[in-house]
């Protein structure tokens, strides 16, 4: 049992602007889940794709199954035995499940036998999936099965994952370990790469801890609790995150009315009768499991969706749902969708570029429809001052951001913008713990001055942590809201679960 | 109105129509693969001219058709290699294509001009251009390959991540594209209109890309976008012929509108539209990052 | 084992003396390539490239033409700049310059009497308004019935041309045109200044240069700009910020026709002076090239529009001093082009020679 | 920097420039290729007539490929500015740029083919191509069985008009039954278009097919298809010897060569010519013996007799326009200004010239 899988021996990989592994030394042993816990930019991902063939190391060995890993692509490492599971998918949208499996598999057999080995494998671990649905059409957590089954089909010896339960409800979560419990036993080691403290105690054998490119420790879990282990990965304490109910006002200043849409598209959730109300200072939270309607409710609520059977939006006593993002921004109302590279920000442009993306009416960014640079500039260079967004300068590109450095900036920029009203989708999803703990702070910050914030999230403690009402969204319907500091944790598993 | 005289029209149609299906087809399989050649029209002519000067020198039909496609993998692979390994703009590329191939093929040719040679039966390209079709359509939907051809036109970066070789599997789309336009091209000059004409294919390349277009890459709809145009571009030549007064202009911008008419009726469906079409298409793939 | 090998890696700044080098890098290989082919095609190398490259320039009035050549590429390609950033696939401007020239001719057809200084105004108005509306209709097409803008501007390029060609043969002919397809000529007040006394260069290259200066004040310097390049980089990012994507495709387009259309009306007002069948060589198509070569960027479109309007003339030289066909004109322009595209890797990125082990 | 560049001009020219100071330069431009088998050929086959004649007197340039749009100007003022003394410009629509260029250059010829207009130094030159339509239309009217015949027509442009009413006139005349197909597939040079419409054309009946594009497809679409047909511009029988029945050659060698001639010898004015068979500038390719009668070849080559020496004219009256008027009286022949502006079918043609 004590055999060594992996042997990690001096691994460093340097790129232009920072050194991501600095002699990374540690080993793995066999069928145990083992985790690498670090932060965002601590050189997880780095060496993970080193293992798996993506790119070489500058120097260093790894010793797998007693002899030096010599490997230079992805299928290569599969050969051997290494699977993967990306953060980001790695999926084909517009290819059915069926397609996208068929991938996974490095045989050249018939396509009639590989579509048997696929239905016995669906068979065997009981994964629920339309195997001709295009993927594009999938909940977050159905792409992750589906990634999850890909990998199954090479069985491998070594099955790493990257931030898998990022993007996964709590039942989601639980269903996963009961998997990669049931994979250990099958003789699979598995390297589990998180930043989420909890998961490595609940999961995980030994871990190993990273902080700028170097490892801290590597230790079985026994003697570590998650305010060691934190302690270990930030070498500081986060601050506590305390709310506070006395800031909310009893006005309403954000009203959704029975709020109904029909996309008439298999691939998009219809909304049912919505409604729902936040009051000035108030974080409204919206739970759900994905793929029930949060980002189509989210595109309405920015108006990048005009498209609305009935009901009613209103703000400050104004109708706004047949306004366009624009507009509702010019009545100081702000977004912060789920995506950061592509859709709140764009990779290819400048931050400078980006701060022009949100306009608001008080922050002069444009005079006759010309660009005003000083204030862009002016502008940009507090978001990254107040924020602590790491970064060269205010003209790195977007995409040169590590995740949670690219997601302060953004929500910096809708914040100091003073909405009155900001809507924000999965605020810390796939970033590091210091990032997500300063987000949280910040919006209960905004809060406090009297912002109404409503944020959608499938991370169900995150959302008791920080906002002061829930409700649960399950197939395009919103539940009536709770009390936060009187919630019952068992009804809102009910509810996110289809249960009344 | 006999069944002869009808069925002389759809033979027609078959004979003119071939080229643009090669082309397409070619095209098609090029461009799910991530890349847009415009450069078909160049490679046709390459093709035409290659087969035409192997069959007055050699006599062989064997040998004009295999230059031939050798020529069209020597053209897009000279464009492949552009594009790929140094990343070149896909749609200059193409163009200056068209350019270097409209000059190499009349230089080509020169000396060939009017040069009288037996053409050959259309009848059995015709038949192979449908095979093709569904060969290709096979290949794209029932096998492995044809599988991994169209995710790396969806996104190079996956597939890349998976381990499949982007510029390998573009590499073979492209040259496939290319001796499928060249085929095209002798087809024209050895079956079609058996000669060489500097700058005969006039246009069809063009055309062929519209066709691409109009499949909304599926192989299938390549034949309905093809025989559209040629279908038209026949029916219009006899209406002409019965002496309708209506002005010959007119009737020569038929294809083009039909096909226009028809793309709007069928393009209303955004995602059914947007599964087929390949997200990377024009979008260079490094492979450092 | 350790190797020295070649490994291409992205820049992160680009930095300016590349901006040089690499076209200088391109029209040396240019060189060396083109004297091989000359010599083995049996020419003096040195007089051919001379031929090609300097004897067009090398009067007064060689460079006249050759700006002649280039101010119709430069404004169609720095208005298909405005749908390139914006991912639109316009590739009919070929189509629109012809409608241009139609709206803008038919003018100085009807007016054919009539002479006054506000004519050529009204026809550059015009000019633009054909090529807009011919431009409009790809757009209309693709934002309400989402139609592929690459088939249908295309075909409409070919449907334009009949057009013309019926109304030269038709309603336009030139009465005492002993029926030949062509129009009146134009009168005088209806055709483009010429700058200076006895060279062709026009008007029409004021307007281009202007218009190129324009456009890099919106490029960089307006939100109108700005939309247009994010919408072409994402369009969720675009959705987001809430430009109205349906209006920057619409605003692309026309303005894309615009440009093609005053080009259009350039050309049969300036050097030709009436309507006839023929009036473009392919300005629309070899425009794209143009614009593509010139990163979309006006300075660089500038530029990429001289040296391909040089290619052309160069082509025609050979053919008068050497009897070099025109067929390796065609060759020739081709390498030209490949070796400026592949050059650029050099901009983008930069080779290294690394220790792989 | 201007001068600089002229100063390298003028030397590179004292190197490589050799030029015979008593030698003619004599420049073409050409609408296509010279390989287009068609129009650009055939002038090509004149200036090479013409550079046999006259041998070391004259030495010739051409420019291929020259659009005719702004481009035109400059490739002629190229041949102008090079020391060419004599240049042919060989498309109609090179009219206006023709003059623009003979504007500044006094002391150099010019010859614009097709065109109607002439000045000091431009003359203008064509052929009466209609001669030979009236020949193919007699022998068309003879020779048809289905009593149908297939004309494949380019541009509607006078010169093709003129042919289909030659043509239509003369094959009428022996057969009053023979009905006219007309496509006009709005190109002069696409082989594949052009043997669609033939095919097109024998598919609805036409058992003759004649053509006014540059390529020989649809000749050899008629030799596939075991229909007769008529050559264009040269001699096609070697490509379709079981249709071929003849051809209308354009033989412009010999005004070529009498032109730059006229130069050397410092003779040339400017004018106006219109030749036809009587001056060998319009020639009958050699009629087929194995598919015409010898009877019908007789009369072929009575009829080109009684043109040459005037006695008979293909649009002789009366001709009647398709509405029934009369264009030309009876006795009457159409007058010059007529035929080279015309633009209506005669009487008995289905359809409608596009315009």
């Amino acid at each position: 049992m004590n055999e060594l899988i992996l042997d990690i021996q001096n691994i460093s990989k340097s790129f232009p602007s920072v050194k991501a592994n600095n002699k990374v030394t540690f080993g793995v042993q066999k069928n145990t889940v083992h985790a690498i816990l670090g932060e965002n930019g601590a050189g997880k991902s780095t060496f993970v794709k080193i293992l798996y063939g993506l790119i070489k190391q500058d120097e260093g060995k790894i010793i797998y199954k007693n002899n030096e890993l010599k490997i230079s692509s992805p299928s290569e490492a599969r050969k051997v035995g290494i699977g993967m599971i990306f953060q980001h998918f790695s999926l084909f949208e517009s290819l059915t499940v069926r397609e996208n499996l068929m991938l996974g598999i490095d045989e050249y057999v018939s396509y009639k036998k590989l579509e048997i080995k696929i239905e016995n494998l669906i068979q065997k671990y009981k994964l629920a999936l339309d195997l001709d649905a295009p993927v594009i059409s999938l909940s977050s957590g159905q792409k992750q099965k589906v990634e999850i089954v890909r990998v199954l089909l090479q069985n491998p010896k070594i099955l790493v994952m990257d931030e898998p339960t990022s993007v996964l409800s709590p039942q989601e979560v639980k269903n996963l370990f009961i998997t990669l419990n049931a994979l250990v036993k099958n003789e699979t080691t598995i390297l589990y790469i998180t930043h989420k403290l909890e998961e490595v105690i609940t999961i995980c054998n030994s871990v190993t801890i990273m902080r700028d490119g170097k490892v801290i420790e590597t230790s079985s879990i026994g003697s570590n609790t998650s305010k060691t282990l934190a302690t270990k990965m930030l070498g500081r304490n986060l601050e506590q995150i305390t709310k506070d109910f006395s800031a909310v006002k009893d006005s309403v200043n954000f009203e959704v009315n029975n709020l109904s849409c029909k996309f008439n598209d298999p691939f998009f959730t219809d909304l049912n009768n919505i409604s729902l109300k936040v009051h000035k200072g108030e974080i409204l939270g919206i739970a759900g499991v994905a793929g029930n309607g949060q980002s189509e409710l989210m595109e309405i609520l920015s108006g990048e969706n005009l498209y609305i059977e009935s009901g009613k939006i209103i703000f400050n006593k104004k109708r706004i749902e047949k306004l366009n993002p624009q507009q509702r921004r010019n009545l100081s109302i702000s977004f912060v969708p789920e995506d950061r590279l592509g859709h709140s920000a764009v990779p290819e442009l400048s931050l400078v570029e980006n701060t022009l993306l949100s306009r608001f009416y008080n922050n002069k960014f444009t005079k006759n429809g010309l660009i005003q640079k000083k204030f862009l500039d002016d502008h940009t260079e507090s978001i990254i001052n107040l924020f602590n967004v790491k970064c060269l300068d205010t003209n790195s590109n977007a995409s040169s951001l590590s995740g949670g450095n690219l997601q302060k900036y953004v929500i910096g920029r809708e914040i100091l913008s003073k909405p009155e009203l900001l809507i924000i989708s999965h605020p810390t999803w796939g970033i590091d713990a210091g990032a997500e703990n300063f987000i949280r702070q910040s919006l209960i910050k905004l809060s406090k001055l009297g912002t109404s914030i409503i944020v959608i999230s499938q991370d169900l403690d995150e959302l008791i942590q920080i906002s002061h009402k829930l409700s649960i969204i399950y197939n395009g319907t919103l539940s009536k809201s709770f009390n936060t500091d009187s919630i019952d944790i068992e009804k809102v598993g009910m509810l996110m679960g289809g249960g009344k | 109105m006999n069944l002869d005289f009808i069925i002389g029209i759809l033979e027609i149609i078959l004979i003119a129509t071939t080229p643009l299906v090669f082309a397409a087809i070619g095209e098609l399989v090029t461009e799910k693969s991530g890349v847009l050649n415009l450069g078909v029209e160049g490679m046709m002519l390459v093709g035409a001219v290659s087969a035409f000067v192997t069959l007055v020198i050699s006599g062989s039909y064997f040998l004009a058709f295999l230059i031939s496609i050798f020529s069209g993998v020597l053209m897009s692979g000279f464009f492949a290699i552009l594009v790929l390994y140094l990343m070149t703009n896909q749609i200059a590329t193409g163009l200056a294509l068209t350019i270097f191939g409209i000059g190499l093929s009349s230089m080509i040719g020169k000396k060939y001009i009017g040069t009288p040679i037996d053409g050959l039966s259309p009848w059995f390209f015709v038949i192979i251009s449908f095979v093709i079709v569904f060969i290709i359509s096979y290949f794209f939907y029932k096998t492995k390959s044809g599988l991994i051809l169209r995710a790396v036109g969806e996104s190079h970066n996956a597939a890349h991540a998976l381990g499949y070789n982007v510029i390998k599997v573009r590499f073979i789309a492209i040259i496939f594209g290319g001796s499928m336009c060249a085929l095209a091209g002798s087809y024209i000059s050895i079956c079609y209109a058996p000669m060489w004409q500097e700058g005969m294919t006039a246009e069809r390349g063009w055309i062929a890309l519209a066709i691409v277009v109009f499949s909304t890459w599926k192989p299938e709809r390549v034949l309905i976008g093809a025989y559209i145009f040629g279908g038209v571009t026949i029916l219009q030549m006899n209406l002409q012929a019965l002496g309708i007064r209506i002005p010959g202009q007119f009737f020569n911008m038929a294809p083009y509108v039909a096909t226009i008419i028809v793309l709007v009726f069928i393009s209303s469906n955004k995602l059914r539209i947007k599964l087929s079409a390949p997200a990377s298409l024009t979008i260079p793939f490094f492979k450092g990052k | 084992m350790n190797l020295l090998s070649p490994s291409i890696v992205p820049r992160t700044q680009i930095s300016s003396y590349v901006n040089f080098l690499v076209p200088l890098i391109a029209i040396i290989l240019t060189l060396l390539t083109g004297s091989l082919i000359f010599s083995l095609l049996g020419f003096n190398p040195i007089h051919s490239l001379y031929t090609f490259f300097i004897s067009p320039i090398s009067s007064l009035y060689g460079f006249s033409e050759l700006l002649v050549k280039a101010t119709p590429l430069a404004l169609i390609a720095i208005g298909l700049s405005y749908c390139f950033k914006n991912n639109i696939y316009n590739i009919g401007a070929e189509g629109q310059l012809i409608m241009g020239a139609i709206f803008g001719g038919g003018v100085a057809i009807y007016f054919y009497n009539v002479e006054g200084f506000w004519l050529l105004p009204l026809m550059l108005l015009a000019g633009v308004i054909g090529g807009s509306l011919w431009a409009l209709i790809p757009a209309l097409l693709k934002t309400k019935f989402n139609t592929n803008e690459i088939l249908t501007s295309l075909m409409l390029v070919y449907v334009a041309t009949f057009i013309l060609d019926y109304l030269v043969v038709g309603p336009w002919k030139d009465p005492s045109g002993f029926s030949y397809p062509k129009s009146r000529p134009f009168n005088e007040s209806a055709r483009m200044p010429e700058l200076f006394d006895g060279l062709r260069v026009h008007f029409g290259l004021i307007i281009t240069l202007f218009l190129v200066f324009i456009s890099w004040f919106i490029f960089s310097k307006t939100i109108f700009g700005f939309q247009l390049k994010v919408s072409g980089l994402s369009i969720k990012a675009a959705r987001f910020a809430g430009f109205n994507q349906n209006k920057l495709i619409i605003s692309a387009f026309i303005i894309c026709g615009g440009f093609a259309g005053l080009a259009g009306l350039g050309e049969v007002s300036g050097p030709i002076g009436l309507l006839y069948r023929d009036i473009s060589p392919n300005y629309g198509f070899t425009a794209i090239i143009v614009a593509f070569l010139g990163r979309l960027h006006p300075v660089g479109i500038i530029f990429s529009s001289l040296i391909i309007a040089l290619t052309y003339l160069g082509a025609e030289d050979a053919q008068v001093f050497l009897q070099i066909p025109s067929a390796v004109g065609f060759i020739f322009q081709g390498l030209v082009l490949f070796y400026l595209l592949g050059a650029e890797l050099l901009v983008n990125y930069k080779i290294q020679f690394g220790k792989i082990s | 920097m201007i001068r600089i560049i002229t100063f390298i001009t003028t030397f590179l020219f004292l190197i490589f420039g050799s030029a015979n100071a008593d030698q003619k330069k004599v420049g073409f431009i050409y609408i296509g290729p010279p390989g287009d088998h068609g129009w650009t050929y055939m002038h090509d086959v004149g200036r090479k007539y013409m550079e046999s004649q006259l041998g070391d007197s004259i030495s010739t340039t051409y420019i291929e490929n020259v659009p005719e749009n702004a481009d035109a100007v400059r490739a002629i003022r190229k041949l102008a500015d090079s020391g060419h003394d004599l240049i042919f410009t060989t498309s109609f629509n090179y009219m206006d740029q023709t003059h623009e260029v003979a504007k500044d250059f006094p002391q150099i010829k010019f010859e614009h083919a097709t065109g109607y207009i002439q000045a000091d130094n431009v003359a203008t030159y064509s052929a009466r191509f209609y001669e030979g339509r009236m020949i193919e239309g007699h022998i068309a009217g003879h020779m048809t069985k289905t009593n149908t015949i297939g004309y494949i027509a380019s541009y509607p442009i006078p010169e093709v008009v003129r042919g289909i009413n030659a043509f239509y006139l003369a094959a009428s005349k022996v057969n009053p039954d023979i009905k006219m197909k007309i496509i006009w597939v709005f190109t002069w040079y696409d082989p594949g278009k052009e043997a669609d419409a033939a095919n097109t054309l024998i598919n609805q009946g036409a058992d003759i097919i004649v053509q006014h594009t540059d390529t020989y497809a649809p000749c050899q679409a008629a030799q596939k298809a075991g229909v007769l047909a008529f050559g264009q511009a040269s001699n096609q029988e070697e490509f379709c010897p079981d249709s071929h029945l003849t051809a209308i050659e354009d033989i412009w060698g010999p005004y070529y060569a009498a032109r730059a001639k006229a130069v050397v010898d410092g003779t040339w004015s400017s004018g106006d010519t219109w030749d036809g068979m009587d001056k060998g500038m319009v020639v009958m390719s050699p009629y087929n013996t194995k598919l015409m009668p010898a009877s019908l070849i007789q009369e072929a080559v009575n009829m080109e007799v009684a043109i040459k020496d005037g006695t008979l004219h293909p649009f002789t009256g009366p001709i009647y326009n398709q509405a029934g008027e009369i264009v030309v009286p009876e006795g009457e022949v159409a007058p010059d200004g007529m035929l080279l502006g015309m633009n209506f079918y005669v009487q008995g043609i289905d359809g409608e010239v596009p315009q």
